[in-house]
Formats: structure tokens, C-alpha cells, sequence
């Protein structure tokens, strides 16, 4: 098997979950590079959305913006972010990727404030698109550092609603039903949800790590997948497409 | 107000404003801010949304719930936002204001009918005729327009689409010298407040050389200046 | 359902309907029917307007008023209208439906995001490649699209903008046929039901020798062929 | 004075009201007749406007709809439906003009149904974009036949706006204030209406009619101006350039 960082990891495991023909609403960083991955790869009709209004681009590089003008190269739309979010509000996208400064065991999201709001201790930029992505997009992605100042009992803040408080209360809020987090893909492990509880739970475990090191690493108590397995490994066609065509210039693979 | 600039990080400055307690703040999210500009440009007062819900960024934003009346379901409402003022730059105009964009627009063809004041900046501005012989590519009337500015590179340091790539050089050092208040002071007084004009300060971050940079970047054609 | 022909009258085929009582009847405006469109487009089940208010237009729609909870002014609210089936005619689409459409679009925009099925007809095919080199000029996108088909002159005999205007003496003999249902009954066996397709149709029309007077027409260039 | 007929006449007597700079919602007709003229004569700068889409275009011929080539001939923007209703009701278009089968006192235009609407005796189009126009624009302009079957105590239908049942009644319906019927010309008289009431009233009266004969042909009591003349005749200038560059065809002075 190839060597291969944290990173390149991630961004193999969660391009796999994208299928052929899927739409996928994506911002800049490791979501780009996992989209463009699975694009270059197993799904090459994929639908790469950006919220700025770029539609189905072929990315030369990786964009710095989600409104640069790479997000749009030979796209087959240039459209702009109203017409984008309704697409999504219509239920048309399929994934999104989301990131933050915390989660918790209901995929709920924080990028607003560590602290109280009203006199935080840090301040982070707040939803950006992040609210609408995951309140739209029928299934929630993930890529995070497993750590357990990042994942907490509770946020301090729900910028982005996962879960909420439980089962139904999505549904209850008003948001789709059918909707919500799906996979949080970490450098230790891949987890997703208990479809009852709706509380995250480890479901493959990437080589090296054991549950016991991702517990460890969690803020909360985190259930098991019954069918719990080892991530596989990236194979040598993803990392050689990742490292060449994907990000040649280590911006993403190389932090 | 943008304190994030994505896969640049944040800005330290805004950052620092934020942390402070000097300024009051109010969380919405993109969709959430371009419906309030849309239900501005589409003459209402309130727009629905299917987002925010259940979050804490809707109980610190000032937007409400309602239910549907025909179908029972929950929404949230937005309150239409007037701008005082807009400014959107773009790739042509003529002097009235009629203007083309090429690319994404963002949300800026709400904003031009949602701004109580709107002012143009372009790339070139181009004859009346040119725009009407081709009126399905304008997307801003002169009537919205307030006044008309010829600012080429007028979106530098940012991108401007088919024109020239941002200068992440040049922001990177402004992004850095914010870390520190003293260093951005500095920073201002060279490229802001130190310069007569937009074509000055172009000139300090390499002139017409350096867009020539750019607009290859842009085009994705490798060149071995830099 | 529309019965009026603007500047050619009513059609009276739909004007004896309408008045048979065989017909439920609801009204609306043409922005109410659009804003009911553009609902369902935003993914959204109402929208609301400032017409239609105080008159019997109102009480005879299923529109409802509200209060807008942020400035307490009266609304009216539309229901989303979700078309089952839609056809829009446009200029270029490639094979996989991303569409380009020259001159004014009504409501086309909208309707294409709120119909549950799509049906794209299009002057011409053009590949792909042509689109993806020019994202702007795309305003309706593929994953909107459930067929496209190729039909050259597909609007006749209405305008088509930049192609051909309308074929203005088909349109009469077809209204004066209408006013006598025997006299419509042989207009439709002959013109809808008596031929093959489309192709036919404009065949029995003038083909393209017709084709070309109204591409003339539509250019404003004079000419003596009739 | 040169000859001219009933249509000329209103056409002219129109196109006055529509001062250079204002911006004017037409339809098909003589409508679009009357903003063609006073742009090809005192207001070069008139912004028409029809609901398809077309702005501000500089018309070869008289348009046969809304939607054709015509109207967005040379334009600076060719929009949709929404963009032109939406520039509308934010106030932005100063005229526009209606038609109907029947207009009362307060100006409240029928063009649904003679009869009782779910038993027509006769059908019309109904609104189209009359309740629009006539909700948005600050100032409804109405060109139709003096006649008492016309010119009706109460319309057996509202489809658009007047002042509904008086003052105040637009206003409390939810539409803009400041907005509403403005002038009715038709071949014998120009009506507005009395500030203070919303009734309608004569205002000038065409030469060759009296002020009895407007009544005679009104099927309500009609208010008069305190300020009462003559309507202006065509001049030779306006009938020239009606007959020669705006409908040369005779398509409407020739009705």
C-alpha cells in the first residue's frame, strides 16, 4: 500500500461516498479537492455546485473563492447565488460539505463563537452559506480533525442544524424531512448516524486507529455501527490522481 | 459584514472588532442576507426562506417563523433590506449605466434593485449602441444607476472574471500586516491613505505589469515573470 | 388558460368555453400566475405580491392576505404553482438540455424551475462544448431537462425573436376558423390532425419559403414576394 | 387646423401627459401609439416599458403583443416578467395604461365578465397584467369610447384598482399610497379626478362636444373641474408624426 497523510485520507474516503451522477455543493479546501477526486475518478458525471453561482464546472485547479473564476471554468452555467440556494431549496442537491469549530453527538454545527455569543471568547465567521447547505442539501458531509475540543456534548452555538435535539426534530423546526448529516470523515475515523437516535455513531475505523482512540478523542459517547469495519485504505489510482491532477500544488494535501 | 475570506482565513482585524464588544452583532447566513436584498428588489417587505430553522443563528438573527397558509408548513421570514448605498463593479457599461456581466453574479443583480443609491464601476465603458444591439445581455438598466465610474482593474486586488485572477500576494501581506494594529496602520497609510487614486495605489502593487501577471493566472497560461 | 390574443381579439373557440359554464374559472393576473411559478422555482409554497388587492380579481383567486410581521403592511399571498408538464422553446440547447435563450424570457426561467417535467424544443442543437465555453449565456440547466428535441421554426406559427416573426395571416385564418365550430373542426383536421408532424404542418403552411418571408419580416427587411 | 379623426385625437391628447424622463407601461394599441408619439416628439427620454420583458426600446413598428420581437427592438435590456412587474411595484414606472368593457365613477376598471361572473353573460381576457399596471404604477392612464354602457355607476366586476369604493380604499386595501386612476380620455372629453372625493371629473372637453354631451354618454353623475377647457387640438407636428412614423400602416388611427 502507497504512504499517505491525514489529508490525502480524508479526502479519499470521502469522495467514495459520492456517486455518479450525484449533485454535491461543495466550498473551497478538502470538499473541493474530495468532489474533484471523485469527478476524476468513479463519478465523472458528478455535479459540482458552488454558492456563488457556479454550475457544473471541469475545475482546472482548485479555487481560493467559492466565487472565483475558477468555479466556474467551462462550467455549463455562470449563475448566481439566489438561483443556486433555490436549486438546493428545491431539493435538486444531494451533498454538501460542511466544516466548523465544533459538532456535536447530533451533527449539529458550530463556526460562530467558542463562549457565549453576546461576548464570545472567539469569534469564527459565522454560517456564510454553511446554515443553508446543511439546512437544503439532503445529506450532510463532514471532514474534521477527531478531537475532542471539537467534538463536544453540546455546542456552544448551532450555526448549522444537524440533528437538533433528536429524532424528528428537524422535521419539527420546519426543515426537509429526509434531510441531515450523513458522514463525519476525521483522520481517525468515518462515523455516521443511528437511524433512530439520530446520534453519531462510529461505523469504519481508519488503519492504525482503534474505536477506543476515536472515543478518546470525542467529547461525547459515540455508539458503534454494528457492521463497524476498517476504512479502506486510498488506493494507488486515488492518490495518484489526487497528488496530480487534484492538487498538484499541495495547497490541501500538504497542510 | 464578511469576516471570513475562505481558504484565506480570517481577517484579523474584523476579527479583533468582533471579539471587542464594539460592535453589535447580528447572525444570518448567505441565502438568508441575499432574500432580504431579493425581497427588497422585488418591491416586498418579507421574503420566505426554508433555512435557518431550529438554529441558534436564527434565534440571533431578526428574521421570524410563520406557517404557510395554503400548505400549513413552516417558514422563516425575512425582512427586505434596502441598502443605502451599493457598489458593483462590472465588465461593461455605457454612460448612462446599462450594464454586462460576465460570469457569476452573485447577488448583485438583487443588490442594483434593492440599493437606494447604486453606483457602477466597469471594466470599459462601451457605446449606447453597443448595448442595444444586444439587450438580452443587459442585466443592470441605466435607471437604477446613480453614477458610472471607468475603473479598469477596478476589482484588483479581487478576481474579476476573463479580466485577471486576485492578487493573493498582495492580500496575504495585507492579511498579515492586520495581525498586527500597528503593522496594519502602516499597511493603510502606504496603500490606502498614502495615495491619490485607484490608479495610484495599482501602481504601488506593480502597475500594469503585475495585472498582465494576473490576467494570465487568469487565463491559465503559465508564465515565468514571478 | 389565456383568450386573449392581445392586438388579434379573443379566441372565440376559448371565449364559447369560458361562457358554456363547462369550464371552472379562477382568476388571476399575469404576475400573480408568474409570482405562483417563481414560488415553486425558490422551492418555496407562497410568495407575496401587492396586487391584485381590493378587487373582485382577489375574491375570485385563491390568493389570501396577510400582514408582513416586519412592517405590518398588507399582502397578498400567493400558493406555488407547480406545472405537471411545461415546454419552452428556446434558441440553442445542447443534447443534455443546458439552454440559451436571445431576447425577452416572460416567464420562462421560472417555469422551467417549477415544472415537474421539462420539455425543451430548440431551434438548434449545439454541442456541448459551445455552452461550457460560454456559462453565462446559460439560463436554463440540464438537470432541469427531461427531453430535448430539435425543431427548427418550433415557435411558428408565433415569433420567435431574431428567427421569424409571427406568421400573422395563419393566426387570422385560424381565429376567423374558430368562430364557426364546423369551419374549426375542417381547420384542425387539416392543419393539427391531418398531418404527420410538425415538419408537415409548416409544410401546408408556406414551408420554408414562408419561413424565410417571416425572417425578413422579423428583420425588418422589406420585401416583394407577397 | 388639420383635419383628424377620433383616434388621433386621444392618441395625441395622451401622449401629452407623458412628460420626457417618466417611464410609461403600455400594451398593444393605442397605448403603445401614444408613448411612441410623445417620444418621437417633447419626450425623447419616455422609458416604455411592456410586462414581457422589453425596456426602453426603440420601437421600428407598432408591437402586435407584448411579447414580440418588437418590443424589446434596440432596447437597453431585454428582462422577463418578474423583473418588469418587480420594477413596478417598487415604484419605479409612473404611467401606465388600461382598457376595459366598463370603468366607474372611482375608476375601477372591468375587463372579466359582463354579468354575474359565474354565469357570464359575456367573457373578457380578464386582468393579464391590467391589475398589475394598475396596482404598480403611480398614475393609471385609461383611452376608451365615451358611452353610458362603458362609463357605468358600479362595474359588475373589479378586475383592476381604481379607488375602489372612494378615498382611502386603496390605501387600506394594502395598495401603494399616492397611487391610482389619473386620467380617462376618450373621444369626447379628458376625465380626471377630484382630489378630494376620487371621483371621477371632466377636464377638458374635445372641441365640438359639450360637457352635457360627456354626460349624456355617462351612465353615472360626473364631477367638473372648476378649471374646465378645451382640449388642445392635435397639431399638425404630432398628426404628422403619427400618421408617418407611428402607424403608418393605419393599424389603430385607422380603427
Amino acid at each position: 500500500m502507497a504512504d499517505y497523510n491525514t489529508m490525502e485520507m480524508m479526502i479519499c474516503a470521502a469522495a467514495r461516498y459520492l456517486e455518479d451522477g450525484a449533485a454535491v455543493a461543495v466550498g473551497t479546501g478538502a470538499p473541493c479537492a474530495a468532489a474533484m477526486l471523485a469527478q476524476k475518478t468513479h463519478s465523472p458525471n458528478l455535479v459540482i455546485i458552488f454558492e456563488a453561482g457556479g454550475v457544473a464546472p471541469i475545475l482546472p485547479t482548485m479555487p481560493i473563492s467559492v466565487g472565483d473564476s475558477r468555479t466556474f471554468h467551462k462550467a455549463i452555467m455562470a449563475s448566481g447565488m439566489c438561483d443556486v440556494m433555490e436549486t438546493m431549496q428545491r431539493g435538486m442537491v444531494d451533498y454538501c460539505f460542511l466544516g466548523g469549530a465544533q459538532i456535536d453527538m447530533y451533527g449539529n454545527l458550530n463556526s460562530t463563537v467558542i463562549g457565549d455569543w453576546s461576548k464570545p471568547k472567539v469569534r469564527f465567521p459565522g454560517s456564510g452559506g454553511a446554515n443553508d447547505f446543511g439546512s437544503f442539501a439532503w445529506r450532510i458531509m463532514v471532514i474534521t480533525p477527531q478531537d475532542s475540543r471539537r467534538f463536544v456534548e453540546r455546542v456552544d452555538f448551532i450555526t448549522t442544524p444537524g440533528y437538533l435535539d433528536g429524532p424528528g426534530a428537524r422535521e419539527k423546526a420546519g426543515l426537509a424531512p429526509g434531510t441531515g448529516p450523513y458522514k463525519v470523515i476525521t483522520n481517525m475515523a468515518v462515523m455516521g448516524f443511528d437511524p433512530e437516535t439520530k446520534r453519531m455513531r462510529i461505523e469504519s475505523v481508519h488503519k492504525g486507529f482503534t474505536v477506543k482512540d476515536v472515543q478518546e478523542n470525542t467529547g461525547f459517547e459515540l455508539l458503534v455501527s454494528p457492521e463497524l469495519e476498517e476504512t479502506p485504505e486510498p488506493t494507488e489510482e486515488e492518490l495518484r490522481v489526487l497528488r496530480e491532477e487534484v492538487d498538484p500544488h499541495r495547497y490541501i494535501i500538504g497542510r | 459584514y464578511i469576516i471570513g475570506l475562505e481558504a484565506r482565513g480570517l481577517s484579523p482585524n474584523a476579527r479583533r472588532y468582533m471579539e471587542s464588544g464594539k460592535v453589535e452583532v447580528c447572525e444570518w447566513s448567505n441565502y438568508a442576507m441575499a432574500l432580504r436584498i431579493k425581497a427588497a428588489a422585488m418591491g416586498v417587505s418579507f421574503l420566505p426562506g426554508r433555512n435557518l430553522m431550529g438554529t441558534d443563528t436564527f434565534k440571533n438573527s431578526a428574521a421570524k417563523v410563520a406557517r404557510c397558509p395554503f400548505t400549513g408548513k413552516l417558514f422563516v421570514l425575512y425582512p427586505a433590506l434596502w441598502p443605502d448605498v451599493a457598489a458593483i463593479h462590472v465588465h461593461e457599461a455605457d454612460v448612462y449605466g446599462n450594464c454586462r456581466i460576465k460570469g457569476i453574479s452573485v447577488a448583485d443583480l438583487e443588490l442594483a434593485r434593492a440599493a437606494k443609491r447604486l453606483i457602477i464601476t466597469t471594466e470599459r465603458i462601451v457605446p449606447n449602441e453597443v448595448i442595444r444591439q444586444d439587450p438580452t445581455s443587459t442585466v443592470i438598466p441605466y435607471f437604477l444607476v446613480d453614477a458610472v465610474c471607468e475603473v479598469p482593474f477596478g476589482s484588483y486586488p479581487g478576481n474579476m472574471p476573463y479580466e485577471y485572477f486576485s492578487d493573493e500576494e498582495h492580500l496575504r501581506q495585507w492579511l498579515t500586516a492586520e495581525k498586527d494594529p500597528d503593522e496594519f496602520r502602516k499597511f493603510l497609510d502606504k496603500y490606502i491613505y498614502g495615495v491619490e487614486d485607484f490608479n495610484q495605489y495599482l501602481e504601488l502593487c506593480g502597475g500594469i505589469e503585475r495585472i498582465m501577471q494576473l490576467r494570465a493566472q487568469e487565463h491559465l497560461i503559465l508564465n515565468n515573470r514571478r
